[in-house]
């Protein structure tokens, strides 16, 4: 700030040194018109669907109607702004598709959010699922990874009962469920540990080779999860990004009739990443710019 | 003896014994038994954290000194978020044992506690958290400049990667024919190569480095070399 | 009555071929009817073919109790599951005399999708013998035959063989380790490259003494159960020291209350070792809170407040790591970090002065001490970067001829190799 | 007070100050055109009520013990007192004051003991409460009026009648209210909220309080969080279980091993009292043995763990082959195979990548010549590597700040249509 008294060159190369030096105040007020102007807008942008995208879609999609899938929401709501879309997606997807959906938690807070998912989604878009027979919810288990490792095992051992206190033995969705390798598809949306790393290590084991794993992730974990795709992970959604563009798979497939806001929940927040990740990009490039302008500047004053 | 040579034998020995109980399958869950008294020894060692806290604040208080009022604040908080939370105040009863009050859960709003938390401290986390949304652009802004070969590939890199994660990096890119030998250079191939290639090699070298370092940390602790951590001088 | 006697004998011998004849007639009748029936019964049930190869052993490397059921299914395609039971033990065997098995498990089709079967039995007594019998489904819900298993008991390991590799490692890294220890104590020389951002250190305090502001040190957000709060510990050993010595006031505000503790004895030893123990104030080091986020917004505002001319960040860090770097850069401080948190690094590498990256911080402590043993310790931390750079040419190597010359000698070869070198290290 | 204004104000020029202020008065004029724009009420908050009704019952002993339902064996068994240890224990469940087991026989009313009445408050979407209401509202409506009696026997009129006063009832008992607690706490997250923001633009009292309160509450916090979580199950339940069940968890199981279980409950007990002897004025020092213990068993465990999981994990991973072939059949590389150029790159550059940042790792040799050039391709690799996680992680971040301004303009000023 007092940098900005000294003798500037006149003209673009003086404004240009002078951008380099402005106040951070400025770039927080940018940021925040950035994010929330196409909120209150609507904005929209097309997505085109990735590989892993598509790969997730296609893992879904390929097995046979009547799969079990288990569907693990390891996340809270901190991150769930970045989670919760892919959830809803996956979970939409599931039940269109006609497999039997178990929901469980290795996050306390998870089960609540898995809770939510069931009346806004699933029980919004397909109110004829029934529980016990089309889906149930397992709850939250205490254990972390250590409850991967009982449920690949024995679920029975991890889960005598469902989140309501029903023992699993009388859940006719579970017949015949020993272990999670008699899952078809296990799908973990995770932000962080445990979650779809520790679903990989210590799962792994007792799935067998048909068996499939896909995972929804934060930006922040992915890169740590990457080394895992396609062997034993058929496909990953990563950050709000990966979530908008399944979401366009999903509803592109099966269309809903209403509140279909819910399903456009990550296309909706691309809106402002898409104007914020373009402002990020102008200020590296403003700034590299006022660092050249200043370096010329400064080598003519020599 | 009682002060200096004491605690580091307790050192020595408590990590031995858990390095070797490792290899047994006896001794194989130890671990598991440690992290638990560790989380109760950290609950009990909440009694120091909390008459730290409020040490500090009453002194600020008493002695008037400059924003001894926000202490006030803090500890008005505190107090009341703790008296809330341990009488279980408003606390939905358990349908199974209604009658015993401190088996109610308060996780719902209706509960002060779940009320606390809800609108007080989530609300509070989460906008400390999304400040780094602004943090970020000001640090991309200053920090990636041009002025050496690193810092053109540590702000190349992220330039790249932040525009092949919108829709404007595959828009910029589609052109490049799938088949041809340019193909790389499309957005997708482009953050494949990035994260497959160049991150899962940096990660590598920087988790070996990193389990190499805990374990030569670990082992001059064990081994008392490194004593700086229990002996006064 | 004679005639009438032989004309009897002759009718009945006549009857009776008669008979023989019908019968005659009637076997491949007979035959083809009992074909079909038995045709039949075969076609409607196929009483499935019977376990084989039924063994129960020990599981191998485990603290007892276990046992494991291994059979071979003779036709996978006609089987839909498996029974396994287990004789009663002793004590069962008292409550109910009527029984002698137990029902342990009725496995579905996974378990018998292959010729080879098991199934692991568990609460298993060690002070007697245990049976088991098995017997396959077939797709029709019929049961074959059961198969009886010899007795068995389950043994106690002392030692996991599975991880004899890890041991191994354990014993190589720490005797590199080791060894370097001691031959710095036998006066070898010892020569460590220039880490800047451990030459930092003093000048930094040594800035923060010069503008008499305060030095903040941050020892991550976690406890004390990661190694990097005490890799942190240890290093706010060494800055505190050097403060004590310039007499520059020293701030650490912690998020856990063991981790106060832990750093309040780290700087008090310190001010000890710098002979100025009268200098040592408790009250600048203090717990916050265990929230993330609370702690950080006290630290932001702390810092706007105080204006720290030096900030170090030594410790796990998470998402606040950014957030602390910028206001450190918005008030001018100089920062230096060091943590071993892999997501991290980039903001702190973006926004710090300096940054201790992964290693680089565990080697810190040790550097900063300048002690010859410590010294010695970091360079058994490069033979054991030596060993895995080793491992990784190897291994490499192996891997690339074995894919060269795909279905060679040398290539299988090769390959054999390096699967076993893969399985040494646990890939 | 006054040194922290003097701050203030040597922190930035007069003029800045003005300007900031000027941009807060537009925004929050913007806010409220267009709170004019989409007109609605602020800080909407529905709940459902249901109220819940509990009377304790006796499990009637049955001939048989393979009758009773679930809930039953679930319930702890209530030990008999000193007085009647003879007597085989009763069984007492709270239920439902209309359970179907009172009329089969299986429960029988304990008499005495109050009834337990309390509503339970489960928060709805408010636009699909505003929905719900006018449902409901109309339905009332509609029942209200009674049946039309003409064309109908009295048989049939009355069973209508009774349907529809059921139906009434029903209607009428589900309520959907709004919740001024929960407004109000929009109202203080939103406060709460901006108060954070305005630490953007310099430290102030507003954000000097929401510091304040965030501080103090979430100590607090965690502390109850560590006392119901694991002080409660982990500590209290293992040294005085019996006390425990009465007071705080009815729920507890009783333990196989009590006597195992009590004394190592004792060993974090005790050195938690030894860390705790910090504050007594003698023998301070004790406290460092508990430190002593924390240090060492956690070094031991990392030790291994990070050997194996970290070490020895990724130079397994890295064990792969420099060249790669792209295998045009399933069945058979060798046969159907070409070379494959990216893949071998990339094999390549992944294995260059390990072994340099490694190189750049190691401490005894110093950056010069072979060591110096390899080193530096460490670092460029290290560059990117950190460069691509940041690009990453903008993408998370922002989010957040989504979700944040998603609660103000939605839920606190209901902008959303």
């Amino acid at each position: 700030m007092k940098q900005r008294n000294e003798q500037l060159p006149p003209g673009i190369r003086g404004f240009l040194i002078r951008m380099g030096q402005i106040d951070r105040r400025w770039i927080y007020l940018a940021v925040a018109v950035a994010i929330a102007a196409p909120m209150l807008a609507r904005l929209r942008f097309p997505e085109v669907p990735g590989r892993m995208a598509q790969a997730t879609f296609d893992a879904i999609e390929s097995i046979p109607p009547g799969s079990r899938v288990l569907i693990a929401y390891d996340f809270d709501p901190a991150s769930a702004a970045e989670l919760e879309p892919m959830a809803n997606a996956v979970l939409h997807h599931c039940a269109s598709k006609g497999h039997r959906i178990a929901l469980m938690a290795l996050w306390p807070l998870g089960k609540q959010l898995a809770d939510d998912a069931i009346r806004d989604i699933l029980l919004e878009y397909h109110p004829e699922k029934v529980e016990g027979v089309d889906y149930v919810q397992l709850g939250f288990k205490t254990g972390n990874e250590g409850v991967i490792k009982l449920m690949s095992t024995s679920i029975a051992e991890a889960y005598a009962a469902d989140a309501s206190g029903k023992p699993i033995t009388q859940i006719p969705l579970l017949e015949g469920v020993r272990t999670i390798g008699d899952f078809q598809l296990i799908a973990s949306i995770s932000a962080g540990t445990p979650g779809a790393q520790q679903w990989v290590q210590y799962g792994d084991s007792a799935m067998p080779d048909a068996f499939k794993f896909v995972a929804g992730t934060t930006g922040v974990q992915s890169s740590q999860l990457l080394p895992y795709y396609p062997k034993q992970m058929e496909g990953m959604l990563i950050a709000i990004k990966g979530a908008a563009e399944y979401e366009m798979l999903v509803t592109e497939k099966y269309p809903v009739t209403r509140s279909a806001d819910r399903l456009a929940l990550g296309r909706e927040r691309m809106g402002p990443q898409f104007v914020a990740h373009l402002l990020l990009i102008g200020l590296i490039v403003l700034g590299n710019v006022s660092m050249l302008a200043a370096r010329g500047w400064k080598g003519a004053a020599r | 003896m009682l002060q200096r040579t004491i605690p580091l034998l307790i050192l020595s020995a408590s990590g031995l014994i858990l390095i070797l109980s490792y290899f047994s399958p006896i001794t194989e869950t130890w671990s598991e038994q440690v992290v638990s008294w560790f989380n109760i020894l950290a609950g009990v060692a909440f009694v120091l954290g909390a008459g730290n806290l409020l040490a500090v604040n009453l002194e600020k208080i008493s002695s008037k000194r400059p924003g001894w009022a926000y202490s006030a604040i803090t500890l008005v908080s505190f107090g009341a978020m703790l008296v809330v939370g341990l009488s279980k105040w408003g606390a939905v009863p358990d349908a199974k044992h209604p009658d015993v009050h401190l088996a109610g859960s308060q996780d719902s709003t209706q509960a002060g506690y779940g009320w606390a938390y809800e609108y007080v401290l989530s609300p509070l986390t989460a906008t400390m958290f999304a400040l780094l949304a602004f943090y970020v652009a000001s640090a991309a802004f200053r920090a990636f400049r041009a002025k050496n070969f690193e810092a053109i590939l540590l702000l190349g890199t992220a330039f790249i990667i932040l525009l092949v994660q919108i829709a404007a990096g595959a828009f910029l890119t589609n052109w490049i024919p799938e088949d041809s030998f340019f193909a790389f250079l499309r957005a997708e191939s482009l953050k494949a190569i990035v994260t497959e290639v160049f991150q899962t090699a940096g990660m590598r070298a920087i988790l070996i480095g990193i389990a190499l370092g805990t374990a030569a940390t670990s082992l001059r602790l064990i081994l008392g070399i490194d004593r700086s951590a229990l002996s006064k001088g | 009555m004679r005639r009438r006697s032989t004309s009897v004998v002759r009718e009945s011998v006549r009857l009776l071929q008669r008979v023989g004849e019908y019968a005659a007639a009637c076997v491949p009748f007979a035959c083809v009817a009992m074909a079909l029936f038995v045709a039949r019964d075969v076609a409607a049930s196929p009483m499935p073919p019977a376990a084989e190869n039924l063994r129960l052993e020990d599981a191998p490397d485990d603290a007892g109790g276990v046992l494991v059921v291994f059979w071979k299914t003779p036709d996978p395609a006609a089987s839909a599951g498996v029974v396994i039971e287990r004789s009663l033990t002793a004590a069962e065997r008292a409550k109910n005399a009527n029984e002698l098995w137990i029902e342990v498990e009725r496995l579905g089709r996974d378990a018998v999708a292959g010729v080879d079967g098991s199934y692991v039995l568990k609460g298993v007594p060690s002070d007697e013998d245990t049976r088991v019998r098995v017997s396959i489904l077939g797709t029709d819900g019929e049961l074959s035959e059961f198969v009886e298993s010899a007795p068995a008991r389950p043994e106690v390991s002392l030692f996991a063989f599975k991880r004899l590799p890890l041991l191994l490692t354990v014993i190589v890294v720490s005797l590199s380790v080791l060894v370097w220890v001691a031959l710095a104590r036998s006066g070898r020389p010892l020569k460590i490259r220039r880490i800047a951002a451990l030459d930092a250190v003093d000048e930094a305090v040594g800035r923060a003494t010069e503008m008499g502001r305060a030095v903040l040190f941050v020892p991550g957000i976690q406890d004390m159960n990661d190694i990097q709060t005490i890799a942190g510990l240890t290093i706010l050993g060494r800055v505190a020291q050097t403060a004590a010595e310039y007499d520059a006031r020293l701030e650490v505000p912690t998020c856990r209350s063991i981790v106060m503790t832990a750093a309040r004895e780290q700087v008090q030893a310190a001010h000890h070792a710098a002979g100025r123990p009268e200098t040592y104030a408790e009250g600048n080091i203090n717990y916050i809170t265990d929230e993330q986020f609370g702690y950080v917004a006290y630290l932001s505002g702390h810092m706007m407040r105080e204006k720290p001319a030096a900030c170090f960040y030594m410790g796990a860090f998470y998402a606040e790591s950014l957030v602390l770097a910028e206001n450190g850069n918005s008030i001018g401080a100089i920062q230096i970090a060091g943590t071993a948190e892999p997501s991290q690094l980039p903001f702190f590498v973006a926004a710090c002065d300096y940054t201790l990256i992964g290693e680089e911080f565990f080697a810190a402590s040790a550097y900063l001490s300048g002690e010859r043993d410590q010294l010695g310790s970091i360079k058994g931390q490069d033979v054991g970067k030596a060993f895995a750079i080793g491992a990784i040419l190897i291994g490499t190597a192996l891997a690339t001829i074995a894919a060269l010359n795909e279905g060679g000698s040398l290539g299988m070869w090769a390959g054999s190799a390096v699967a076993s070198m893969r399985g040494f290290f646990g890939g | 007070m006054s040194a922290d204004r003097a701050q203030q104000s040597s922190g930035a020029p007069k003029s800045d100050t003005r300007l900031w202020i000027a941009l807060l008065i537009f925004g929050a004029v913007g806010i409220f055109a267009g709170k004019l724009w989409r007109p609605g009420p602020l800080a909407e908050a529905y709940v459902e009520v249901v109220t819940e009704t509990r009377v304790l019952a006796e499990v009637v002993p049955a001939p048989t013990t393979q009758g009773t339902s679930t809930d039953v064996q679930s319930a702890e068994t209530v030990a008999p007192t000193s007085l009647e240890q003879e007597n085989a224990p009763t069984t007492r469940v709270w239920v439902e004051l209309d359970d179907p087991r009172f009329k089969s026989g299986e429960l029988r009313r304990v008499e005495g003991v109050a009834t337990e009445v309390w509503d339970e408050r489960a928060k709805v979407d408010p636009k699909k409460a505003r929905e719900q209401i006018a449902a409901l509202e109309s339905d009332a409506e509609k029942l209200s009026a009674p049946t039309d009696p003409t064309g109908l026997t009295r048989e049939e009129f009355e069973a209508r009648e009774a349907a529809r006063m059921n139906a009434l009832k029903v209607v009428e008992s589900t309520r959907i209210v709004a919740s001024p607690r929960d407004s109000i706490g929009i109202w203080i997250a939103a406060l709460l909220t901006l108060g954070i923001f305005s630490f953007l633009v310099r430290d102030n009292p507003f954000y000097k309080v929401v510091e304040s309160i965030l501080i103090g509450v979430s100590a607090a916090y965690w502390m109850l969080v560590a006392f119901w979580s694991t002080l409660v199950p982990d500590l209290f339940a293992k040294l005085a279980p019996d006390l425990v069940r009465a007071t705080m968890l009815p729920g507890l199981a009783p333990s196989e091993h009590p006597g195992k279980d009590f004394l190592l409950a004792l060993i974090p007990l005790a050195l938690g009292m030894m860390l705790l002897w910090r504050l007594a004025p003698r023998g301070a020092w004790i406290a460092v043995w508990p430190l002593a213990v924390v240090i060492g068993t956690f070094a031991g465990m990392r030790l291994t763990a990070s050997i194996e999981a970290d070490f020895m994990a990724q130079i397994a991973a890295t064990m792969k082959p420099l060249v790669a072939y792209t295998s045009s059949s399933a069945e058979g590389a060798a046969a159907g195979s070409a070379f494959d150029l990216g893949g071998t790159l990339a094999g390549i550059l992944g294995v260059v990548g390990v072994i340099t940042v490694l190189v750049y790792f190691f401490f005894s040799l110093e950056h010069k010549g072979v060591v110096g050039k390899t080193a530096r391709v460490g670092v460029w690799f290290l560059m990117i590597t950190f460069g691509a996680a940041f690009g990453f992680t903008v993408m998370g971040r922002i989010t957040l700040l989504v979700g944040r301004f998603d609660f103000l303009f939605n839920d606190w000023l209901g902008l959303s249509p």
